[in-house]
């Protein structure tokens, strides 16, 4: 079943599935296809709760799934629904990740809840024949989500926690500083804490390595039009000419790793 | 070559294109993002003197011939406001403050706090269809209302005053000549319709969170024009008409029927950021098919 | 199998849509030509007392997102239009007729001299924006104007009174109360929004020769959706919604939104003259999707 | 120039030309093209005035034509009108003139203000390889349009008036019958006064032929929503199912040759 959108209304399904990744994290699945690309979100309507952006942590045939950390009243509400509960489904939005035509050996770097949509990604690099070097990185084993998934899969994985508990301690900068050193890696891509993706970016560019980062902005509309997730100095919408950017843009931005504004507006302290 | 440019509220603008309070109005980036993009003045979304959240989402949906929205006004209050606003000339066009309030006094307070003459005018919005205290939903669109809001600006600011009106004010006439009289520069011929609701067939259930919300995009523009018309007849200060602009014809017929400039939001949503260059380069050539030269020729036209 | 079928105003029919008053309603033959395409029930053109012209051409354009006319109320006449609407059981449907006039006195005459028991109901437009003596430009829209009309028409007639009101209504609970408490036993919400006016550029003229129009179709869906579901909070007598319905899925969010019938007539613009067979396959299908066996389950579902 | 037409709204052209046709009727020639058919009608404004439905009468590559007879305000103030001026075009509308695919032999019959829609129609034959028999009937000489232009034309022609004054004296009906006992005839196309019509449709009819009609009636919309020209008993449009029908449909008409409505829906006996 393809999923037809006209106008920018939720389209309700029910969920199909419900896999809690660990004490934090649920993936849940619906059925029918998306038309989604990795890095691409949706916006999701608990119908007279709320609505708020997630992004596709997978894409089959004919199912797409969204991985969510419960973090507060919406992410609490969805935790509590069932199987077979309809859903608002309002999407994909937003500029999706890219591969260069040339590069065969790609860098993903995933951190906390930035592994779920690179997840996704991995999926598509490996289907495009893409060699992948996947880095994740999360505070504690307990909060990882999709590391068996992923390690089953034909890639090259590195695990980092800031405690050790899980693969080495330390950090994804570290990891990454590390494959580098290794292997040639024609592009990175990278999603995560935005302190982490500040660094990553810098390791990036200052090495001369093409690099993709997925950030998020408070958004309202998510297809460009409110202006609530607009970044200084620039004015670039995250909802639509991002939120997947080339690392110079993000580096570049006054804001980008500094602040963020909340929904009314008003800037806080990242 | 055709010529945009024109005198407003005695600011000369490169075009008559501006960008309508509450889309993409958020920060002084995102304003000076859309003068690159074409827009020959900007106006910021609107602000109270208290900071405020505004609906919960959906705030904006879209439906086949148009958009509906219920914000609810959301804006980060009168301070953090101020500091997001400074150095005004980093924009690059004219803008516009928006000011709000639930009573004259607030509004008063806003007109003495809140502006500077960074601003080129100050757009009141009395019109509102969908944020409970404020607009219509609180009687602020009465010819007595709208008179006494914009004197007890006028006594606080010496900034042009702009009074954007709703298009389902009964006696838009008489409306708008309170507005004149009590000393308001210029109308904004319009605010959203409606409003309106969708219900989503699944759930039975409204899709905004505020149930209905105010109609822009192309839906509106036939209706937007006509008020345009009856505005001009009553009064003779100048008009904003804002109201489903799409494009450069849909700009001039506003223009004819009596707006000297011309609002533009929802189309960034149908036609994406460069609509207001797009809008400028489609008038521009309607100008030299038609042979008008100046784009001030054709204000009121459909009036002869 | 869904079933369409429903009892308003004490008559059975078999599916909720009904032709709306003005599109196709000149000709009793093209009434029943509409039946048999699919309407469940017809409207008849609003007849006056005297023999009207109408307004010059155009009177009808249609624009990206809609449609707007100012017909002018042409017809023949009472005398002629009784003649014209004789025989309705020919029709095939329950046919609602359709009376206007300037003054009270002049329904009251309507009633008595061109009513019959023929009809299933008398609709009576209180909302016309388009046309001088009639309707809103005569503010018939008002609470009093209503009631006292209401009450004019029931002291000379049995047929239940259907109002119709206008969506410009400031306050439509309290103007579907006026028509509720003046014996009126069914609300059309609505008639025509605006009006509007299209400008043609190179003229520099409005089209439509009264210049301006009501808008009708797509445009004014979810404004009509939302005066629907004003109207259903206010009163206990049923309503027609009227105003933009294209699909089976808009005709089930009107019905959602309150009303019991849904009226139709762009439609026959945009989807041909079947589309009120159309419309009711549309809404079968929903309905078996979604599990909903009579239509009558779905009226106001969306107040829950 | 393909004139494109998204809404009902009128297209503003200048009068390309005039041609005086006799002393009641003009031909207006517009720049375009306009994409029409045979027996289909525009809507034509005169801003501010009034607008009314004419016949395409002819087409060419790169222009149109209407030949309006002088009648009453609207055709007397469009008579007043010179090259140059802009006038509003709306269509085309209507349901075309159309011919069997096998067939060759065709009777096209003008009567009056008829001939102006079939001049376009004879055109549209000969194009198609058909050979056709022209009969034309005016009152008198000084009222005939196109008979030069028709004459010129690889089509047998027959004239006909009411005085003898042109061609031979008679009615279009005389000379339709005389061409059918001579040739075989395989469908018949016939435009002009409505008794001439219904006269032509029976011929056709007894005889079996295939025949079209293209009838008038008031018009407001012209495309198929105000009602005004709706016919008794069927509630036809003639504007939208119409103006061209089979001749069957009108004959089964109560009001074919017997009465129309005028611009308020009263009744008119032809
Ligand atoms: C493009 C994009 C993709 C995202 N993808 C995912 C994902 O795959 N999985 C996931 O768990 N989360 C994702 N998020 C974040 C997710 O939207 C928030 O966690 C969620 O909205 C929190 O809502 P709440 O009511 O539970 O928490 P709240 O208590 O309202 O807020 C907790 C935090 O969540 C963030 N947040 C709240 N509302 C929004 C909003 N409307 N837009 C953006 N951020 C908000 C804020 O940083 C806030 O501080 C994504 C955000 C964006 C912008
Ligand atoms: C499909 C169609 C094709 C036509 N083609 C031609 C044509 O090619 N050449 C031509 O000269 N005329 C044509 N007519 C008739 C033409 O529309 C009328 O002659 C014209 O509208 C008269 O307008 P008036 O104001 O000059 O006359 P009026 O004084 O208003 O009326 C004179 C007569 O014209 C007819 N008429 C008036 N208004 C209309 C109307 N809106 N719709 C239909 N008939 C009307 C009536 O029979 C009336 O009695 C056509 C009409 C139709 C319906
Ligand atoms: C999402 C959105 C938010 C809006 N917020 C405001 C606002 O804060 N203040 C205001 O005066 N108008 C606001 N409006 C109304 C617009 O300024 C404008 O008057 C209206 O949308 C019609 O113009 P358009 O069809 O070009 O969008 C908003 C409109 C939209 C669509
Ligand atoms: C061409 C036209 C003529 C109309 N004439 C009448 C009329 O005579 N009486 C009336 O009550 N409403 C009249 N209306 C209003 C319709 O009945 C209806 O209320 C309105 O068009 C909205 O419904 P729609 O969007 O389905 O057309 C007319 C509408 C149109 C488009
Ligand atoms: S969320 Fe509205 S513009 Fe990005
Ligand atoms: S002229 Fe309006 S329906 Fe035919």
């Amino acid at each position: 079943m393809q999923i037809q959108r006209r106008v920018e209304q939720p389209i309700m399904l029910p969920i199909k599935k419900i896999i809690e990744d660990n004490k934090d994290f649920k993936t849940f699945v619906f059925e029918g296809q998306l038309g989604a690309k990795p890095g691409q979100f949706i916006m999701l309507w608990i119908p007279r709760v709320n609505m708020k952006p997630f992004s596709i942590s997978n894409q089959t045939e004919d199912e797409f799934h969204i991985t969510v950390m419960k973090v507060g009243e919406f992410t609490a509400k969805l935790f509590e629904l069932k199987v077979g509960e309809l859903l608002g489904i309002q999407g994909p939005y937003g500029r999706p990740f890219s591969f260069k035509a040339h590069g065969e050996n790609v860098a993903i770097v995933g951190g906390g809840c930035g592994i779920a949509p690179v997840n996704f990604l991995i999926y598509d690099a490996i289907s495009k024949g893409k060699q992948v070097y996947f880095i994740g990185g999360c505070r504690n084993k307990d909060l990882f989500i999709k590391a068996d998934e992923i390690k089953s899969l034909p890639v090259e994985t590195s695990f980092v926690t800031d405690d050790g508990s899980y693969g080495e301690k330390g950090f994804t900068t570290d990891a990454l500083k590390r494959l580098l050193e290794k292997e040639k890696i024609d592009q990175i891509f990278a999603c995560g804490p935005e302190k982490m993706l500040v660094a990553i970016g810098k390791i990036a560019l200052e090495r001369g390595i093409p690099c993709q980062i997925s950030m998020e902005r408070y958004m309202k509309c998510g297809f460009g039009v409110c202006g609530q997730c607009c970044v200084d100095d620039t004015g670039l919408r995250v909802c639509h000419e991002g939120p997947v950017f080339e690392a110079r843009t993000l580096l570049d931005l006054k804001e980008f790793g500094a602040y963020k504004r909340d929904g009314s507006g008003t800037k806080q302290k990242i | 070559m055709a010529n945009l440019s024109l005198t407003f509220l005695g600011a000369k603008i490169k075009n008559p294109i501006v960008l309508a309070s509450g889309i993409l109005g958020v920060t002084k980036a995102s304003l000076a993002n859309v003068v690159k993009n074409g827009a020959g003045a900007v106006t910021i979304k609107s602000i109270s003197k208290d900071k405020r959240k505004g609906h919960n989402n959906p705030i904006i949906i879209t439906f086949e011939t148009g958009m509906m929205n219920a914000v609810g006004y959301s804006n980060p209050g009168i301070d953090a406001a101020k500091e997001e606003f400074a150095n005004l000339n980093e924009v690059g066009a004219p803008v516009f403050a928006s000011i709000i309030g639930t009573a004259p006094e607030d509004f008063a307070y806003m007109a003495e706090n809140f502006l500077s003459d960074e601003y080129a005018a100050v757009e009141v919005p009395l019109s509102c269809p969908h944020t409970p205290g404020f607009g219509t939903l609180a009687g602020q669109g009465t010819p007595e209302a709208i008179f006494n809001i914009t004197k007890a600006i006028k006594e606080k600011t010496d900034l042009p005053i702009i009074i954007k009106l709703s298009p389902n004010s009964q006696n838009l006439g008489e409306v708008a000549k309170a507005a004149e009289s009590a000393g308001a520069s210029a109308i904004n011929m319009g605010n959203t319709h409606g409003p309106g609701m969708v219900i989503n067939l699944e759930t039975r259930k409204p899709i905004l969170d505020f149930k209905v919300g105010g109609v822009s995009g192309p839906a509106i523009r036939p209706i937007t024009v006509r008020c345009i018309y009856d505005v001009y007849k009553a009064v003779k200060i100048p008009i904003i008409g804002t109201g489903g602009v799409n494009t450069g014809r849909d700009a001039i017929e506003m223009m004819m029927a009596g707006a000297s400039m011309v609002g533009v939001g929802t189309a960034v949503y149908y036609r994406g950021i460069s609509v207001f260059k797009q809008i400028c380069d489609e008038m521009k050539e309607w100008m030299e098919g038609a042979g008008v030269k100046s784009v001030e020729e054709i204000i009121g036209a459909a009036h002869e």
